[in-house]
């Protein structure tokens, strides 16, 4: 039985180290924050300019000078700072953020990402994920192993548009997660329940180090 | 003694605005927005402004109200996703779009500021941020050169300044206003508490007043994009 | 949890000197200097030491321990003129020194922990410290590169910080210190008060946690080079 | 008659103007802070952090966390703010302070300046020098006319080290002012009382605009 959304995010979230600085993405990513494992302290960075990232607002505390990078109404921990967006991606730039979690429309083999734009289509803007990439110590992404149509998001080489090259140390699928050491391939190295290495195979362009 | 103070977010652009100028709006979404000076600039007339903003507002309000009235030629931003009039009238051709990364945006009106005018950075290399702009190598990696931003007229909001225009931020609202701040030939803020020199401690002021030419203290209406709350237990 | 919080600041550099290791101390002269921290490092024995700091403390006080002990190999700073072991040490040749316009040193400490390997700046065109640096034009002028700054250890003077590390700067003694707590590979503070976490408000600290790996409370004796009054009327 | 330190102070004083920031160099500088005009309100940046540099303390204020980059111990004024030296030296490389007042061992006609060695001495540093002459508005120098031993400090070319190219707008010597539009030579635009356009002639050895 493939992984859920929710299970994804709880893999990821096994990631995270006591007194890890971590960013998260936007959509499964952003789920993390709720499975991280107990005893585990971690700090959240959020891109327009915090550290310490709380939980949502109660209804009466919500502040109009206070959101995250997803533009939502958030809170502030007793640990919290604020800092400029100059600060903020001189700390991600500079190598400063320990994890980064992101989603993906594609991961190619040697590590590439996209997931900022699809030509033809509105183009939004690649916000922070650039620099985060760039940046962040380790990037791991969280993506359905296939698109809607069913074709593969692992590739050999990325289709669409870089948002970085040679960034992604993990990836975590709903079959499974997939990790690979600087230079080398990705290698399978867990499995969703029920889930075969020849139903990865099957559903996988990228050509994985498969022992 | 001369005064930085202004009465009227209008009053405060009085003189600085004209056609093909180029201006920085602070704020991140509709977070810390200097929105009576973007309505200021709009009722201005000013045409075929160069607007380096790392988002676009939303559909009538912020710099959307520049998009409704077609003074805008050129956004310089980091993500416009929210605004449909935007989408319209770049998918016509009416408007020009350079994306620059987050972080490279920030960065690039902090150097502007600082009198930097070009410094390398990896984010971007092997994108097609990188077409066209030089690199070079650092310790066997391949960086991008980046240039400083300036503007003629940097738009900045702030949550308390003085008369003297030292300013303090508040919470996520600081972003980009600050290093747009320091990035203008002349930098306006609109503040919502206006102070005597000395409220301050002068060890947590954010920006000191040597960036700020004029200042207004105006209301705002602080939209805000995505209200997200939970419940209480 | 992970804890930041050391006991001494001999406890603070416990596995982190080595000899040939690079540091940074914050300080401009006397003020805001690492002064226990410093001693500390004079104490773990480490030689061979490249020192990057504005100054060079002065004859036993400050980086003045270590140049007195001969750990330092190399200074990189703007000024040094307060110390006669300095001089003679490096009259004698025992001592290199790689002089950086203080402008252009705080902007590379910013630019190493801000992950920004070059950048372009006017400081210095025409000078001995342009000589062997490239040059690129920007708008007809003409400007040289210089690149980023870190260090394995930065030593860091802050008045208040918590147990997070988040830090507070007291008047000038800030100084050099934010940057070059950006900029190591680990970064040691002392602090004046060690503060519970949540003591300081969010808008206001000056360096958050995330740049400092160890934090110790120690007294300071803050000598002063240059007292200087005036008299009540 | 000459002009005094003090008159040389006091005449670089009629240069600031209401509202600028202003830099002041060590020595004759420094006491252009005695003679600010009256009506004219300007604040003093120290380039180890601070605006609004205030007075020297009384002796029970001495505070070793507040000192000028002269290293002396000063105070703080009601308008005052502190900050980083990279923030400040941002501030100074930016062309954000309006004027800079600097001593000098030379001058050169194109106004290049030398005020930092003296090869084959001890060398101290260029400290904050080098910044300041590259990015402020206007660089004024006040300096004696002649050396010691009567040599002239106003030179057709700098003889020691640079401190930087063609940015002295105006010189203020014992003898006279000295000012010149970009790309123009320096002009004679006030003498000291009884001081002779031939003196001043015979102790320069710069070419200047002599009109």
């Amino acid at each position: 039985m493939a992984w859920s959304r929710d299970d994804m995010a709880r893999r990821a979230a096994q990631e995270l180290k006591d007194g890890f600085y971590v960013n998260l993405g936007i959509g499964i990513p952003t789920l993390v924050a709720n499975h991280i494992p107990e005893g585990v302290d971690v700090t959240l960075q959020s891109e327009n300019g915090m550290l310490g990232m709380g939980p949502f607002p109660y209804p009466d505390e919500v502040d109009a000078d206070l959101i995250n990078a997803g533009k939502q109404t958030i809170t502030e921990l007793r640990r919290s700072s604020y800092f400029n967006s100059a600060d903020s991606f001189a700390m991600i730039r500079g190598g400063h953020i320990d994890l980064s979690i992101l989603g993906a429309m594609e991961v190619s083999e040697n590590g590439d990402i996209a997931n900022w734009m699809i030509p033809g289509k509105m183009v939004k803007g690649m916000g922070g994920a650039m620099d985060l990439v760039a940046g962040v110590k380790r990037c791991l992404v969280t993506m359905d192993h296939t698109n809607r149509a069913g074709a593969s998001k692992f590739l050999k080489s990325c289709t669409l548009p870089l948002t970085g090259q040679n960034c992604i140390a993990m990836v975590i699928t709903d079959l499974g997660v997939f990790e690979r050491e600087p230079g080398r391939k990705f290698r399978v190295s867990e499995l969703a329940p029920d889930v075969t290495l020849d139903e990865v195979k099957a559903k996988t362009e990228a050509d994985l180090n498969w022992e | 003694m001369s005064n930085k103070v202004y009465k009227t977010a209008a009053a405060a652009l009085e003189g600085l605005t004209f056609d093909g100028m180029s201006v920085m709006a602070g704020g991140f979404g509709l977070c810390g927005i200097p929105e009576n000076l973007i309505a200021a600039l709009r009722d201005s007339g000013a045409q075929n402004i160069t607007a380096i903003s790392n988002n676009a507002g939303v559909d009538g309000f912020g710099l959307g109200l520049l998009l409704e009235t077609r003074q805008i030629k050129k956004m310089v931003s980091s993500y416009v996703g929210e605004n449909k009039e935007f989408e319209r009238q770049y998918l016509a051709g009416e408007l020009d779009l350079e994306f620059n990364p987050q972080g490279t945006l920030a960065e690039r009106i902090r150097a502007g500021g600082a009198g930097i005018p070009g410094f390398y950075t990896k984010t971007g290399v092997g994108t097609v941020i990188a077409e066209g702009k030089p690199t070079r190598e650092f310790d066997g990696e391949s960086y991008i050169m980046e240039t400083g931003l300036t503007c003629d007229v940097a738009l900045v909001k702030a949550w308390r300044g003085d008369t003297q225009g030292n300013l303090q931020f508040k919470k996520t609202a600081r972003n980009f206003n600050p290093m747009m701040a320091t990035a203008g030939k002349v930098t306006v803020v609109e503040v919502d508490e206006l102070v005597e020199v000395g409220s301050f401690d002068p060890n947590y002021i954010h920006t000191p007043g040597i960036f700020v030419q004029r200042i207004v203290e105006a209301e705002c209406e602080k939209r805000i994009e995505k209200i997200t709350t939970r419940e209480r237990a």
